[in-house]
């Protein structure tokens, strides 16, 4: 049984495994570089080890600095977060070989499903649906024709070659078949001296729709159901929520029993993630899999109520899985938003420095996930995310407006957030219709821009907010100066609330 | 007689009475009624006509006079001016100074810097690359200017608003 | 429909409702005492009104004051949170009277079962189950045991005229009760020259356990099932949880009938708490009904979805309840600790005084409503309760594992709590089981009481903290002697990494 | 040297070495090798032997010497004790100041009053009642006492271990 977990992370997502950890009476381990020392969840661990500079690729990224922390601290197990060394499947192998578990799965898994076209094939083989196209390269315009008919329109051609858009072709009309196949090759001719193309079904304005899974050690394999992440910027997930407002029960039933087929094609251990890109008629694609936890894993957690993280040791132990997939449902929905350091008014550039004020929002059905604190300098060095919050209510329209309330009530102030912006998303017609694809930013940047002009008399209190801690301050200055130290001060209170000074 | 400069203005404020924390103040000609408290520090809880409004503020650390005050989504910066720096101000005109160096909104490392001293560089051209959080920045000069000095080298964390190359 | 809400009440509950009212989009009045300037729940509302001096017999209490506030902000509607005139019938009436909403029951339901007389009659009426004994007193010795015999062993022999224990007589066994009658009559007679006893059936170590109801003005009525609340300390609901972890669904079922009869008994409107005594078999019997939101509301929120405040708010503004009795369900397992500033090491002596360092808890499954922070002055005019935090987890071990999580993480300095206290409860056997009775805490006063005494290493590393800051202090102060102003240190840091001081 | 007072005990304690926030001390004759940084103001975050552990302290209000310390349920009263400080207690006697006078642990509130000044006052008996949140609580005197002074009246709010009546 593991009894002690090193978290290979930092920030938001270490804590959130120790919290788990905490409550499994398992003992945390944290890892810092020189950057992190005072980063609250090294405060929040059993134990922390110094691991190196700042640069990740000096501390968090180097495997051997981790292992040496582990076998330092006695840990049984390590546990990656997201991101740094969490789909790496040295890192996963190196655990085995020190005799440390690897909380996430198999080296095999994790190079299978990194990369894309093995990982298409694999797919392709366990009958899972991928975006139709040709696996291999076309010289042929007969040939190219006959696919496209099959595929049906509209596709996209590309070179084979190539890349940076030459030779890139976008068809949606029959008539224009046969034009842009010869025009695409003779375009990926000039530019690449290969005409051959590739062809593939393009999505028109997709949704982005990804399913949890759930692996044990022993064959069994259960979905928790969808997450919808279209609300993107740069292919950044910003906002996520559960259900997906254009789910249909007989869909979600197919798309979750090919998430599973999808985990057991590779004999997939743990928690993981199958994304799927969807058309507006739910036709669903496998696009990848994250053989790891997800940033949004809480909206899961909130409407199965089960906690994957305690899930994802317990498989780690080699337990059973405690439920079958009928014994899952979901009860209300979810939100998240991503908070980042970051100023939507000015291209989202990064906004690292120190929080000055910071006041988290509390009460029914939120969920704050975080790790700054009042004091805090957000370094430079890593990802600008600062929190994740998730609200859960009995119907997405009391979600968003429970969202409004708590990015309302989130005051943080320092640096630049993107919660201005967030507050926007949760406005737009569209998102409250729940008709949005990955295009939803783009479309509707020009209503999702802040716009934070403040009024006259907001100004004036500001003025006035601003000019009188000023004089405040002036005047203790002087106090000080006129008195020497607390104490006397304190006596003097006391004194004159007696009338005469007496001691 | 102090100003608060808010922008392009100087608000003129003033303190008509004071009685505890009840507070009547004008700016310029616009006159408030106020109660206010600092029930945290740097948070002021402000009460007028009923309403009930909360403005975080802080001073900046090297300037006690400059401020940033926060109210819902709004943020301001602030400049108290005394008659003394008034004084200053009108002798040096206008944004004199702030034209003569370059320097970042906030803190990062220096990825690369294409001037040195004595340098003549045409307006338009980037001087520094500054990163922060994997993304770069490059900063260009407005006008032709002649480099005097340049206070950082290439790998340098640098602060926000720290003077980084100074201009003839 | 009501757009803004006065709130006559402060603390947690004030903000607990004012969130809601933030999430329905109607806004928010505050009223305020002397003391309470500076509290959370003034500077969350979007208005705020004074209302008198600390005392709240001068400021919470005064209808005249709370009505003349709600008629100055244009409020439509009044909530009473908890407490204060929450239980008013006067209040209830003046707030018609005035035209303004009072949202929670009319004064003939706060009258009716307010007073322990007619509430049992009129539940006797209703069918609803009390405890089984005399309505009228007693004088005939042979009826007095006719009518023990018919209620059934223990009884409690009551004087009728009486208190503090006189004439009090527990009766266990057959052979005792004349012998015991006797004595009660002639012990009453001597203390208040009436020998007339009443007789009541006496429930060994009872379980507390109510219901939740809520009916709306057109006779729908519903329960949102039970919550448990025998962890009482002095009549002081501690703990509470749902489901009673004694409950079973047919006895569950059965007393939701019997609750919702009681609500309507008395043609009740709003959200409203239906009390038993509960045996060790499950029989249960009437003891009081709560008119107005219970501290523990948020368990049934947290099993149900349901949000109690907005649909108090609902059924004030006279619409009909959204749901049946059969859409509702219990999901997953509730548990509420109400946190207190008091010292559980001395008699749970009350600790006003000033928040110096607050952490609340974060993450999954935790809800934390209170009102203070950091610098806040808890004052001594008003109940001690600072917080109330409330977990969800799938199962009753996960909320015990995750309250026990929540506890730890919850830091707090400058005044005591009760936070030691209700960690030990978690750890309690007795409650682990969830075998326990209102006699649970007397029960286990012994293992409850918090052990702080530090090990040696614990004591070294506090003296060296102390020891440090004192250093780093008289170091800080030389520094500020020699340098003046902070402005002038800033550049000097800046020269000196450049090598030279340049500017 | 310093030393720190807990309960009986005074803790000698010596700075061995510091480099940065990196300090080797020594606690009578216990070394502790420890990495200390105050991320928020009144918070240490301590690690030592790789343990990671949080202290919370504040030095109270009218003497700096004196700290309250804090980490997960327990609590220390302790005082910073230099050589000065040191002499004048041994000048003095143990516990010589407090039992002069009658404080309270906590604020509250003044109820009744049972002494005026020069009474004699026998051990055991009730001199003063201070309600706090509903709850009052009688203060008795624990031996033979004489009133030299009452400083508060009734009705008075008052702080925590503020002296209320002095004996003589």
């Amino acid at each position: 049984m593991i009894k002690k977990i090193l978290v290979a992370n930092r920030g938001e997502i270490a804590i959130r495994v120790m919290r788990s950890c905490r409550e499994a009476g398992i003992k945390s381990v944290a890892v810092y570089s020189e950057a992190d020392r005072d980063s609250m969840h090294v405060r929040y661990a059993d134990e922390a080890y110094y691991i190196g500079p700042a640069p990740s690729n000096q501390s968090y990224l180097v495997i051997d600095n981790i292992i040496k922390a582990a076998k330092d601290s006695g840990a049984d197990a390590i546990h990656p977060g997201y991101g740094f060394l969490s789909e790496n499947a040295e890192f996963s192998d190196r655990c085995k070989k020190e005799g440390i578990i690897f909380i996430g799965p198999s080296s095999y898994a994790i190079n299978t499903m990194g990369d894309k076209i093995t990982a298409r094939k694999t797919m392709q083989a366990a009958n899972v649906p991928v975006v139709p196209g040709t696996t291999e390269p076309i010289q042929d315009i007969k040939e190219a024709v006959e696919i496209i008919k099959k595929i049906g329109l509209p596709v996209m051609i590309k070179a084979s070659a190539g890349g940076g858009g030459k030779g890139m072709r976008l068809v949606r009309e029959e008539k224009d078949i046969i034009s842009s196949v010869s025009a695409a090759k003779s375009e990926a001719k000039a530019a690449f001296g290969d005409d051959a193309v590739y062809i593939e079904k393009f999505i028109e304005s997709p949704h982005h729709i990804e399913f949890q899974i759930l692996c044990d050690k022993h064959g069994n394999c259960v979905h928790l159901f969808e997450r919808e992440c279209s609300v993107q910027r740069r292919h950044q997930k910003v906002v996520e929520e559960t259900p997906s407002p254009i789910m249909t029960q007989e869909v979600r039933d197919e798309m979750g029993k090919h998430a599973v087929a999808a985990a057991k094609a590779v004999n997939y251990e743990g928690a993981g993630t199958i994304e799927f890109i969807v058309d507006d008629n739910l036709n669903y694609y496998f696009l990848e899999m994250n053989t790891r936890l997800q940033v949004e894993h809480p909206i899961t957690e909130a409407v199965t109520g089960v906690d994957l993280v305690v899930e994802q040791i317990r498989v780690a132990n080699g337990e059973k899985l405690s439920f079958r997939q009928e014994d899952l449902s979901q009860k209300g929905h979810a939100i998240e938003v991503r908070v980042y350091a970051e100023d939507p008014e000015n291209n989202f550039m990064p906004s690292p420095g120190q929080i000055k004020y910071l006041h988290e929002p509390l009460g029914p059905g939120i969920r704050h996930d975080g790790y700054i604190y009042p004091g805090y300098k957000i370094p430079m060095e890593y990802d600008p995310m600062i929190s994740k919050m998730i609200v859960w209510a009995n119907d997405r329209e009391g979600a968003i407006k429970r969202m409004k309330r708590a990015l309302e009530d989130y005051i943080l102030t320092g640096v630049k957030t993107s919660i201005p912006f967030l507050k926007k998303v949760m406005d737009a017609p569209d998102f409250a219709n729940g008709k949005y694809t990955t295009q939803f930013i783009e479309k509707n940047m020009d209503i999702l821009m802040p716009d934070n002009e403040p009024d006259q008399e907001e100004t004036d209190i500001a003025v006035i907010t601003a000019f009188i801690d000023f004089l405040n301050k002036e005047e203790n200055a002087k106090n000080e100066i006129r008195t020497a130290g607390s104490s006397k001060n304190y006596w003097k209170e006391f004194g004159r609330r007696k009338g005469v000074l007496r001691l | 007689m102090y100003e608060v400069n808010y922008k392009d203005n100087d608000y003129k404020v003033e303190i008509l009475s004071r009685n505890g924390n009840k507070i009547t103040i004008s700016v310029d000609d616009r006159v408030y009624d106020i109660d206010v408290t600092e029930p945290e520090s740097g948070i002021f809880s402000i009460l007028y006509n009923n309403k009930s409004v909360q403005y975080s503020f802080f001073p900046e650390k090297d300037d006690r006079k400059k401020y940033k005050v926060y109210h819902g989504d709004k943020e301001w910066n602030l400049e108290i001016i005394d008659p003394q720096r008034r004084y200053r101000k009108s002798r040096k005109g206008d944004d004199g100074d702030d034209s003569n160096y370059i320097s970042t909104p906030m803190p990062g490392k220096v990825v690369k810097i294409l001037v040195k001293e004595g340098d003549k560089v045409p307006a338009g051209s980037t001087v520094i690359i500054i990163s922060a959080m994997k993304m770069e920045s490059e900063y260009k000069v407005t006008s032709d200017r002649v480099v005097k000095e340049v206070l950082v080298k290439e790998g340098d964390n640098i602060d926000g608003d720290q003077p980084l190359i100074i201009f003839e």
